[in-house]
């Protein structure tokens, strides 16, 4: 029974601020899976209190070694969680459960391999790049858009992976100007080689189009998505997400049972 | 937070059975509907027999698909959900689900619900002919469908649909009440009179919350049910009112995190109660509430957790 | 926890004022019945001149000694109290209370109960003598008294309260409603029906918790009105309901801590809002409530408060 | 209008473990007053979530001097509250607000000074005993009772204001055997020199019992009071107690703001 997804009380490691709104975090999580798929996430929570009283999730950025795992994450300041989070300083406790959900899967025979993130979709894609450039027989390329500079994480690792990386903001503070779409679209049309693949995690306007240009392409996307959540682990039915099967019971899947990653072509994709 | 002296269950000699509803349970400590999936999503994290008993999603005649997203929303110690009773329905519940749910040994109780007295009669009757099945909780409370609400904010309709399914089952039947009422002694009396076994409550208080960035609703759904700690003194005080207004047993829930909180539902009259949004906080919680029970009983030399039930103390 | 950017007041231009029930408030920020003392209490602390208004403790006619204690115990993000109308009663309330309440510059609401259609009557009138009060708001809505929640879970109750206070005063009369009722646009169109020149709602929710340790209640009346941010999302769902139900202007008020909290019930539908519970975490908790609200104002370019009411956007 | 009252965000300078229950925490608040009455106590309150939600109340044990005031209390863990408070870590931000309620009154002219503690009363009777001890021109007798040797706080402190020192512990564990007003009331009874003044704090058991003992022997008694509280300042009117007043109005008084320190003679004295 036990297969390290028990909840476990972590410890603050390290908490290092990226910039005014985006944190990276280490907590040390005695008995914590060594083991995971890029794109499988946590739930964090306050042991300390009912307020916040949910976990909330975040995917597994890297898990350092060392005489207990760290679970890594990079996460952005956004409501009362992140707050609460924010505030942690080292030696305090958080509330683990995970890892979680189903990862990417790329296939072994890939040619061109395109990963595509933006904001805090990085993290995940980060971490599948790591795993990808520690294969290696395959062209891998980078693709990472923001509002600002600030907006653009793990630049400098995804180059180290030897990816050819592309970077996009909107005020043009790093990399062109524009969104990152700008650039996906083309070098997808430009005749890359197959079987290729894309992989994307960020903001919904962002999935949207590229499930969309993959579709159109006829190109294979997998899609890692966002829901509230309340449990992370099936049991609240929250993180409902509109599938494209026609049967009554499957109408929605389950962002953290079925996903968080989909392939793209199984879920509906309309603007909010 | 446990405030009780640290004794392990294991040392101390408490007995935690109780018979509710005429059901025999190891200990007063269910699984509330809609909070604990089929039971299966746990099994990794703990040992299902622990349970005193598992209440199970609640179940229609046909598939439902549930309502859009956003589904659920943070509250301050609560939660909203509109889930819209998302379930497999009756059919498949009874060729998927029930052959893993009644290999376990805690008793199973079946949620229902439908939007008509017949569907209610219907459902019970099915499920009656059913091994494995000890008794049936009523879902006439659910605020989160267009029929739902209706029949327990009614003491008539609460008193017809309890009646319809009495009348169609041997099994025990409770009715699950709703807290958006006036007054729960009526419609607890009402229940009772229609042949109630127990009743069950409360089920989420409706409310609602804005995202004022968008500006729009953060249930999809417009309002939703409240639930978690935020709701138990409301939850504490329709128990208490209900456990002396019947004569049948109650099932007491809303905002149960520990055994400290489960032992306050007892001490207000309920014989049994249900975890629920706790159990999402930590999916082993329910076992916490067992344990934490267990030792706030022998920490007070109660051996018996009878002797806790309605004994609150009034000056 | 304030999530907008950081604006601050001074070098906005936001317009805040509202009218409420004929009422000019230079913001719609006001205190909650019975959580900010006579005002006089807050003096040390902030200053009272930048409140939208005041809504004071309720008078009676009679002095009231209040209940014995414990009369508050706190719950998850919320609080229980059953402090039982203590008050001076209506002619020291006079005399040793109004003349410092009518020198300051915020609007003066005074809050009434009574046991009768009779001593609502009575209190309306005697208050519209004197100078200094621009509105009257009918406590119809306590739980913590023998007569109380009575008159707002009946709407014909209701309809009577607010008709012979209407009769007795030439000022705004605001009847503040319960949310312990099965439908609370039922008990808004009565109260509207009545005469009403506004309705204010929520009070508190009834509730209750147990002292597991000496099994007593952790409140000497046994139940308590529930209060505080647990409330909110009740709060904000009854406004809704009742903004929709009735064309009054509505005061909302349950769990406001923060100026995002009070928009949030602006964009359901309320003209205006009271601060209660926070009041008691820091004393100028109402303040923060004001200069949030107008940042937050900043931050969504909304220079008019009046863009925002009922400002809620159904896809 | 800045009186020293506002509320601060202070920040946890010192946690010191005095036994299991008991702690010693030093909370650094810029501007807090420098200047207290023993008896006055401060609301201690979590800035980072809503539960627990409201202040709580804790005497000021000292302030201490430095570039900073640091805010001393002495507590014992009891509930959710105290919980909270003894999880944090130096530097976590605790909010502050106070001094608040009014102090012990000691008479100029008194040659008998007797002070009367239990368990967490200690604290402003240990801040009286230091003040009268930088007086000295009176007889001072402390009365210090517990369960056990583990309630005992600050008897060291007593000892050296010159203080006579009279301990009891229920198990024996320290001083005598009994409660402590087994050793007052022979004192008291005893034939010491008057003017005598009683000042007492601790469980509601042993206010009740020193409030009957001086009443009887028609020795002023002033006896510092707890009730459960939302704001310590005079608003929501939760902290009532009876009061032998005949006036409906004054039935009952406010401990925040008419005390914690009562004559004993105004308050009604019964068995709960
Ligand atoms: C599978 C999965 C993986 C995730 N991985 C990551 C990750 O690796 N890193 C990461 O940072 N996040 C990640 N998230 C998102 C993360 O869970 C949310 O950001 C977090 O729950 C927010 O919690 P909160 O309480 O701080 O915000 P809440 O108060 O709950 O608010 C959350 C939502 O409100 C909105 N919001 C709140 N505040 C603001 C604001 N100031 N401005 C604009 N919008 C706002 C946003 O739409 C946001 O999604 C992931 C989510 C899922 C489902
Ligand atoms: C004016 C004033 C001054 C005070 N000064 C001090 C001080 O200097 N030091 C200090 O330690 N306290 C002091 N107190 C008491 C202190 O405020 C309370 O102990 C505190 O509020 C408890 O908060 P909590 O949330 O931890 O406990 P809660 O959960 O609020 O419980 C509080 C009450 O519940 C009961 N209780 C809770 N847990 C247990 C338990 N395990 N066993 C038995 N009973 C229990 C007790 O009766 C206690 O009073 C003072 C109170 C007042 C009014
Ligand atoms: C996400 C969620 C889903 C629920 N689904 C159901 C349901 O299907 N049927 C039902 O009778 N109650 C349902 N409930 C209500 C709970 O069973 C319970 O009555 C309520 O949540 C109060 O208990 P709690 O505060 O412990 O959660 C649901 C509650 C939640 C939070
Ligand atoms: C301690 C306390 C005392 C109150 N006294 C009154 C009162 O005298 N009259 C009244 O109309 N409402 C009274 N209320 C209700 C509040 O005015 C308000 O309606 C309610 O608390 C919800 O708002 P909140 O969650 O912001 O506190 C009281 C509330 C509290 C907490
Ligand atoms: S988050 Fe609960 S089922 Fe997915
Ligand atoms: S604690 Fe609020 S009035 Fe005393």
């Amino acid at each position: 029974m036990h297969n390290g997804k028990h909840p476990a009380t972590g410890r603050v490691r390290f908490q290092r601020t990226l910039s005014p709104e985006y944190r990276h975090l280490g907590v040390a999580v005695p008995e914590f899976a060594r083991a995971f798929e890029p794109g499988q996430f946590v739930m964090l929570r306050s042991g300390r209190s009912l307020d916040p009283l949910l976990g909330r999730a975040f995917s597994i950025y890297r898990i350092s070694e060392g005489a207990e795992p760290v679970l890594e994450i990079l996460y952005k300041v956004m409501g009362k969680g992140t707050n609460y989070l924010a505030q942690l300083e080292s030696g305090e406790p958080v509330e683990v459960l995970g890892p979680l959900g189903n990862g990417f899967a790329v296939p072994a025979d890939e040619r061109t391999t395109v990963l595509v993130a933006g904001g805090i979709g990085v993290p995940p894609i980060a971490a599948l790049a790591a795993r990808l450039s520690a294969h290696g027989s395959r062209s891998l390329h980078v693709f990472l858009g923001g509002k600002t500079s600030a907006d653009i994480l793990c630049a400098k690792e995804f180059e180290a992976t030897g990816a050819a990386l592309s970077l996009t903001t909107e005020d043009g503070s790093l990399g062109s100007i524009g969104k990152i779409t700008d650039l996906v679209e083309p070098f997808l049309r430009s005749g890359p080689s197959y079987p290729i693949g894309v992989y994307v995690c960020g903001p919904p306007g962002l999935l949207l189009a590229v499930a969309w240009m993959t579709e159109a392409l006829d190109i294979p996307c997998q899609v890692s998505v966002e829901a509230s959540m309340a449990c992370g682990f099936g049991a609240c039915m929250g993180c409902a997400v509109q599938s494209r099967s026609t049967d009554t019971v499957a109408t929605y899947k389950l962002v953290c049972q079925d996903g968080p990653v989909f392939d793209s072509r199984t879920l509906i994709w309309k603007r909010s | 937070m446990s405030q009780s002296p640290d004794v392990t269950p294991q040392n101390s000699t408490v007995n935690l059975a109780v018979e509710f509803a005429g059901i025999r349970l190891k200990n007063p400590v269910l699984t509330a509907s809609g909070t604990f999936g089929y039971a299966q999503e746990f099994a990794p994290y703990l040992d299902l027999n622990r349970l005193g008993g598992l209440i199970v999603k609640t179940i229609t005649r046909q598939p439902r698909s549930g309502n859009p997203a956003p589904r659920v929303a943070e509250t301050p110690a609560g939660m909203l959900n509109a889930i819209g009773l998302q379930n497999v329905g009756v059919d498949a519940f009874i060729k998927d689900k029930l052959p893993y749910l009644r290999r376990l040994a805690p008793p199973l109780i079946v949620n229902v619900a439908g939007e008509s007295v017949e569907d209610f009669r219907e459902l019970t009757k099915r499920l009656s002919d059913e091994p494995g099945i000890a008794g049936i909780e009523l879902n006439i409370s659910c605020p989160n469908v267009a029929k739902g609400l209706d029949f327990s904010t009614d003491p008539k309709l609460t008193y017809q649909v309890v009646k319809a399914a009495r009348e169609a089952t041997h099994l025990p039947v409770i009715p699950k009440l709703s807290p958006n009422v006036t007054d729960i002694r009526a419609i607890a009396k009402a229940a009772e009179e229609g042949g109630a076994s127990g009743i069950s409550l409360i089920n989420t208080l409706l409310g609602m919350a804005i995202d004022i960035r968008t500006r729009r609703p953060k249930i999809a759904n417009i309002t939703g049910g409240l639930s978690g700690p935020a709701i138990r003194p409301v939850a504490v005080r329709m128990v208490w009112q209900a456990a002396h207004a019947v004569k049948v047993p109650v099932l007491g829930m809303g905002g149960i995190v520990s055994g400290e909180d489960a032992a306050e539902f007892i001490l207000a009259g309920a014989t049994a109660v249900a975890v629920g949004t706790a159990n999402f906080l930590d999916p082993t919680n329910v076992i916490q509430v067992i344990d934490g029970l267990e030792r706030y009983c022998a920490a007070h030399e109660i051996w018996h957790i009878r002797e806790l039930v309605g004994g609150f103390l009034i000056a």
